[in-house]
C-alpha cells in the first residue's frame, strides 16, 4: 500500500496514511474487485463486439486504470457531479451508470445511456451525476469549474470532478480553470489521469515539467499525487479530496496509472515498447486487490469463480438486452 | 408606462428585471462590475445585485464561458458578457462544441440554457479585430440560437426571452447604436424570438436587414420615398436562428424585389441564406430583378475612418443598388 | 509517371516532394510523428525527414496553431494538422484573428505563408463533436483561402499550390473518403487554387459540389442518366475561396437548373452563397426550376450509424430532390 | 537601484547586480532619459490629439509604464523581434519606430507605420523587428513562439520578446506557450509588464497566485522578477534574459510597474483610489533616472532643458509631417 502524497498550495509535501476506513472495510473492498471486474469485461466485451463489426464508431479502453477511475467515483455521494473523458466507460461504471446502458448506446439504441446520440465518447446518466462525457480533450474542465459554482450557489452538500488525462494539462482551458477554480474556491476535484502518454506522445515530451504538482502550486491549489492502481489509495485519496472540495478547496488529484490498452482502436503501438505494457499488465490493478484480500483471507478462489461467474452472467444479460432493444429514434429538435 | 431608452440603458433593465424575478440569473464578464462593463451596459448593477450576482472575472474568457455552460446544466441562468463578438475566437468550445451541442449529445437529457452577450460591428475606429460581424458563424451551428435587436424596445423584450429560453444563446449587439433610444415600457415584455419586424412597410421592394444596418435602411427608405417615390418595405429580422422566413417570403411575394444588408461582409455572409432562401422557392419566378445583397467588402475592417467608412456598406452605395435595380440609373 | 494513390497517400507526396523541394517547409501537429497521424497522412515522413521537420506537438492547439503563424511571418512555411476540424474551437484565434489579418493590418508588409490541414465530416461514428463540416465559418474570413479536395488527384495539386502559395490557407480533408484512389503523376504539380472542375459534362442540370459529396453526386449523376435520361453536370468546386464563380454561372447558363449539395448543414452553409451567387445574376429569369439546396439535417452529428445516415445528405433524397426538379415525382 | 531577482526553474532563488556595463554607460543612460521622455511626449500628444477629436478609435497609453519599455528594448539588437500589445507604442519607439510615422498612423494616414490600417493597437515595422501588435490580449504568446522556432531553425542570432500584460497571463494561450517554449528550449523572452491591473481587474482578484514566477516553475522556466520602473534595471535585467534566450533557453521577464494614464481613453477610474495614482506619480521612472543623472551630475538643469524643447520640436514636426501626409490609400488585396 502506498501512501498519499499531499503537495500544499505552497510546495510543501507530507505524506498521509490510507483511510482507515477504506483499509477496514472488506464489504467496499469487495465491492470495489467487483466493480473493477465488471468495467474490465464491459471493456473486453465491448472491444469484441467492435472487432466483429458490431459497433460503429470509436473505443477508446481504460484496460488498466480501473483504480483510478473505480476507486475515486466509489468516494463519491450519489449527488457528486462528474464529467468525463473519451475514455470515460470506467468511471461511469464507477458512478452507477447501468451497463445495459452503454451497451446500448454503443448499438445506437433507444434504451442507450444518451438514447444512441452520444456512442462510446458520450455517455451521460444525469440521475447518476454523469453530466457530460466529453471529446474534446480539455474542455470539461472549465464546465466543471461551472458546475461547482452552481452547486455552491445552490448550498448543494455535493461536489464536482472533473476528469481529465495527463495531455489534457497542456490545453490552455485547463490551465485558466485551474485559476478560475483556485480564485473563486470553488468544489471542484481536478482529477487527472496520468497514464503517461497523450495519444502517442509520452509526458516527457509534452511537458516541459513533468512534476505535476507545481501546476497547482501556479495556481496556488494543493495537489494530492497517489499510486493510480492502488484502488484503496485512489478511494482513500479522493475521499479526502472530496473533504477539500465540500470546503471550497479545489484541488488536483493525480492518478498514476497505465493504459494497457491502445488509443483507440486504431492504435498500432508504434509508440512505446511491448516490454513496457507487459510490465504494467503485471501491475494490474485488479490482481492486486484481489491478492490482497486473498492474502487476507477475506475471500477465497471459490468467490473469484463465482464473482467472475456473475460477471460473465451480469455482461451477456446487458449485451443481450442491448440487442434486443429499439434502434434509437429520432427525437425532434 | 413607457419612456425612451437607449438600447444600453434597455438591455441593463432587461437583465435587473430579469435578475430580480429569478434569483438564478446571473452576469459574468470582464469588467462587468465597477468599471460597469466596457460598453456600460451593466453599469450599476453591481450595486443593486452584489457582486456574486455580477461577477468579474479573469481575462479567461473560455473558463468563464465554460463556466456559464457548466452553471447552466446545473440549473442556472448565466449571461456572460464578451465585451466584442471578436474574441469567441479565443473561446469558441464552449459555444460550438459544449452548449450547442450537450442537449443533443445527453440524447435530450441535459438543457444549457443561457446568453452569451456580444457587442459586435465596427464605424468606432476599433480595427481588424475589434470591428467584426460574425453572426454567420453563429448562425451555421445547430443547438443555438441567433438574437440581434436593433432598437431599445427589441433590445429589451428580446433580452428578456433569451434569458427566459432553454436554449444557449449569442445575444448580439451593434456597438454603434448603444446609444440610440426608441420608447419602452418599464414592465417587462417578451418579444418571440423568431418573429421578424417590419419597421417599414411598402410595397415596392423589401429591404431584409437586421443589427447595425438598420437604421441606415430606414435613412435610406426616406430618402428613396421622397426622392424617388420608391416604398420600400424594411423588414428587421432580429433573430437570425430561428429565422422568420415566412416574413422574407411575404414581404417579398409582395414588392417582388429584394436587397439584402447587413455589416457582415458579404461573401458567405447571413445575406447568403435569405437569398438562397428566397432562390429555392417559387418567387424566383415573380422577381423584378435579381436578388442583391450588400455587405461590407470582403477584408478586414481597416483602422482609418475613410477606409473604414468605405469598407462598410454605405448608404450611397446602397442607392445605388436599389435604384439600378429599378433600372433608374 | 501516372499510378493509382489514395487521398492519404497523394497528400503524404505533396508533402514529401515539397519539404525536399523547400527546406522551410515542416509539419506540426499531435501525432504526426511515429504515430503517422490520426489519419495516417504523415505516415513515414519522420522517418525521412527528422523529428525537426515533422514536429510532434502537446496537446496545445492553439500554441502550435499559433507558432505556425509566428514561423510563417519569420519566413518559413509551416503545414499545421489538426487532427479533426472541429478543434478549431479550441484554436480560432490563431486563425481568425492572427494569421487572417497580420497581412492586412500590417498595412501589405507581413505574410503568413501556412497551411492547415484538416480533416472533416462525419459518416464514421465520431458523433457530435468529431464530424463537423465548418468550411462555411472559414470562407467568411476575409484574409484565408479554403480549399477541399475530394480525389487523390486533386488533393495532390491542390496541396502543392497551396504549401507555394504565400497567405493562409485552411485545406480541408474529407475524413471519409481519404482511402479513395484515383490516378496521380509521380512528378510534383500544381493545380491553380480558385479553379472548379467540372467531374462530369451534363446538360440538363447542374449539381454544383465539393468535398466528401463528390462521389454521391457522381453515383447520382450515372442512376440519373440510366434510368431517366437526365444528363448532370458535376462541378467539383475544389478550392471555396477563392471561388469559381465563372465555373458555377457558366455551367447554370447551360443546363438552367441548379442543386447544390454539400455534407455540412444547410442552413447558413456555404450552398447559400452559392445559390446567392446564381440568384444575383439575369441567370434567375431563365431558371427552369428554383435554386435547390441539400446538406445535412440542421443538428449536430448522432451517433448511432442509422441516425447519422439519416442525418447526412443521402442518395435517395438527391435523387428525389432532382426528379422533382424534372416534376418526374 | 534595485537588484535583479532571479528564480530558476527550479524554485531556487538569487539576486544579483544590476549589469555594470549598464550603470556605468551614461551615453546609454542619457539616451534611455531621452527615449523614455520623447516616448512620454508622444503619448501626451496623442492623448491631445484625441481629445480634440484628430484620432478616430481607441487609445491605450503606458504612461508610467516607460522604463520597463524603453529599458528593456534598449538591451535588444535590431535583429531581435518584438510583438506588442496594445499598449505598444513604448515598446515600439524603444525599438526604433519613428514617431512620424506613429502619429501618421494615428492619423490614419499613407504614410502610417502600418499605412493607415492599424491605428494605435497595431502599430507594425519589419524593419525594426516589431513584427505584430495584437490587440488580443494573451494572443501574442504562441506568435512569439512561432517566430523564434523559426529564428532557432534558421540559425540567427537573434531571439524574439513577447509583450503582455499581467491580465494575459490568464488567457490560456499563455500557459500552452510557457509550455512549448520551455519544451522546444525556443529562444524567447516572455516580457510581461505587470501594471497591476488588467483593465479594471486588480491582480489578486484576478491570479489565484500573485507569486507571478510559479507560473515559470509550473513550466519548468526560470523568472527574473523586478522593479520595472528602474530603467536600469529593466535594461540589465533585459541583457540578461536575452543571453539565456540566444542560448535557447526561454525566459520569464515580470516588469513590474504601474499605468498612471487609465486602461483606454473611456476609463473613467472607478476602481482604483486616486491617492494610489498619486503614489505612482511620485515613483515616475523618467524623474527617477533624471534625478540620479542629475545627483551623479551626468547632466544638468540646462541639459535637461534642451533635451525637452528637442523633444518638443521633434514631436511638432513630427506631427505637422503626419497632418501634412496623404490619406491612406486603399490597398488591393
Ligand atoms: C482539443 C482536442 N485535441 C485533440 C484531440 C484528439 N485526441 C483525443 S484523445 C487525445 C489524447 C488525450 O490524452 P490524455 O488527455 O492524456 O487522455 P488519454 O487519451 O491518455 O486518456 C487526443 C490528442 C481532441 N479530442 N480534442
Ligand atoms: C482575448 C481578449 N479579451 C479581452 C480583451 C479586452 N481587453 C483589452 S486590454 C484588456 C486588459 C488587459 O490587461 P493586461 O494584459 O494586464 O494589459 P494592460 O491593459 O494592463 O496593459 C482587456 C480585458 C481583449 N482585447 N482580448
Ligand atoms: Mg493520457
Ligand atoms: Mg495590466
Amino acid at each position: 500500500m502506498s501512501k498519499i502524497k499531499f503537495v500544499e498550495a505552497n510546495g510543501d509535501v507530507s505524506f498521509r496514511e490510507l483511510d482507515s476506513s477504506v483499509l477496514q472495510d472488506f464489504q467496499l473492498q469487495k465491492k470495489l474487485l467487483y466493480t473493477m471486474k465488471l468495467a474490465r469485461a464491459f471493456e473486453e466485451k465491448a472491444n469484441e463486439l467492435y472487432a466483429t463489426g458490431f459497433i460503429h464508431g470509436t473505443l477508446h479502453l481504460g484496460i488498466g486504470q480501473e483504480a483510478a477511475a473505480i476507486g475515486s467515483t466509489a468516494a463519491m455521494a450519489l449527488e457528486d457531479k462528474i464529467l468525463i473523458t473519451h475514455r470515460g466507460h470506467l468511471e461511469a461504471i464507477g458512478k452507477g451508470m447501468s451497463i445495459a446502458s452503454m451497451f446500448s448506446e454503443l448499438l445506437g439504441k433507444e434504451s442507450g445511456a444518451s438514447k444512441g446520440y452520444g456512442g462510446s465518447m458520450h455517455m451521460i446518466d444525469p440521475t447518476k451525476g454523469i453530466l457530460h462525457a466529453n471529446g474534446i480533450v480539455g474542455a470539461n474542465a472549465p464546465l466543471s469549474c461551472g458546475i461547482a459554482l452552481a452547486l455552491k450557489k445552490q448550498k448543494k452538500v455535493a461536489i464536482a470532478t472533473c476528469y481529465l488525462g495527463d495531455g489534457a494539462m497542456n490545453e490552455g482551458a485547463y490551465s485558466e480553470s485551474l485559476n478560475l477554480a483556485s480564485l473563486w474556491k470553488l468544489p471542484v476535484v481536478f482529477a487527472t489521469v496520468n497514464n503517461k502518454y497523450g495519444m502517442s506522445t509520452p509526458i516527457h515530451k509534452s511537458h516541459a515539467n513533468t512534476d505535476l504538482a507545481q501546476r497547482g502550486i501556479a495556481f496556488n491549489l494543493p495537489t494530492i499525487d497517489i499510486d493510480g492502481n492502488c484502488v484503496l489509495t485512489v478511494c482513500s485519496a479522493m475521499k479526502l479530496a472530496r473533504e477539500f472540495a465540500l470546503k471550497n478547496q479545489p484541488v488536483i488529484l493525480i492518478l498514476n496509472t497505465y493504459r494497457i490498452s491502445g488509443h483507440s482502436r486504431s492504435d498500432k503501438n508504434r509508440y512505446r515498447e511491448d516490454s513496457e505494457i507487459l510490465d504494467w499488465k503485471k501491475r494490474c490493478p485488479i490482481k492486486r486487490l484481489e491478492n490482497s484480500l486473498l492474502e487476507q483471507k477475506q475471500i477465497n478462489q471459490v468467490d473469484i469463480e463465482k464473482i467472475d461467474l456473475k460477471i460473465k452472467n451480469e455482461i451477456n444479460s446487458a449485451v443481450q438486452a442491448a440487442q434486443l432493444s429499439e434502434l434509437a429514434k429520432e427525437i425532434q429538435w | 408606462m413607457v419612456r425612451k431608452l437607449s438600447i444600453r440603458l434597455a438591455l441593463r433593465e432587461a437583465m435587473r428585471q430579469e435578475m430580480e424575478n429569478d434569483e438564478t440569473v446571473f452576469i459574468m464578464g470582464e469588467d462587468v462590475g465597477v468599471y460597469q462593463g466596457v460598453n456600460q451596459v451593466t453599469g450599476n448593477l453591481v450595486y443593486e445585485f452584489g457582486s456574486e450576482r455580477v461577477m468579474d472575472t479573469p481575462i479567461s474568457e473560455t473558463a468563464f464561458l465554460g463556466a456559464a455552460v457548466g452553471a447552466a446544466m446545473q440549473g442556472l441562468k448565466p449571461i456572460v458578457e464578451l465585451q466584442v463578438a471578436d474574441f469567441i475566437s479565443v473561446c469558441l468550445d464552449p459555444l460550438l462544441n459544449q452548449a450547442a451541442k450537450i442537449r443533443f449529445m445527453s440524447g435530450n437529457q441535459i438543457n444549457v440554457p443561457m446568453v452569451l452577450r456580444a457587442a459586435f460591428g465596427a464605424g468606432l475606429g476599433a480595427a481588424a479585430q475589434h470591428s467584426q460581424s460574425l453572426e454567420a458563424f453563429f448562425c451555421h451551428i445547430p443547438g443555438i440560437k441567433v438574437v440581434m435587436p436593433a432598437t431599445a424596445y427589441d433590445a429589451k423584450g428580446l433580452l428578456i426571452s433569451s434569458i427566459r429560453d432553454t436554449e444557449p444563446i449569442v445575444f448580439l449587439e451593434p456597438r454603434a447604436l448603444y446609444s440610440d433610444e426608441s420608447k419602452v415600457p418599464i414592465m417587462p415584455y417578451t418579444i418571440p424570438l423568431g418573429k421578424a419586424d417590419v419597421k417599414r412597410k411598402g410595397k415596392d421592394i423589401s429591404i431584409i436587414t437586421y443589427g447595425s444596418m438598420l437604421p441606415v435602411c430606414l435613412e435610406l427608405s426616406f430618402i428613396l420615398e421622397k426622392n424617388y417615390q420608391i416604398d420600400c418595405e424594411v423588414v428587421d429580422l432580429r433573430s437570425l436562428q430561428p429565422l422568420d422566413t415566412d416574413a422574407i417570403l411575404n414581404s417579398v411575394a409582395k414588392t417582388k424585389r429584394v436587397i439584402i444588408v447587413h455589416e457582415a461582409v458579404q461573401f458567405a455572409g447571413f445575406g447568403a441564406e435569405i437569398a438562397a432562401h428566397i432562390s429555392q422557392t417559387d418567387l424566383i419566378y415573380e422577381l423584378k430583378s435579381p436578388i442583391r445583397r450588400v455587405g461590407a467588402k470582403f477584408t478586414p475592417i481597416p483602422f482609418a475612418k475613410h477606409l473604414e467608412e468605405s469598407t462598410l456598406p454605405q448608404l450611397k452605395n446602397l442607392l445605388t443598388e436599389i435604384l439600378a435595380m429599378f433600372e433608374l440609373t
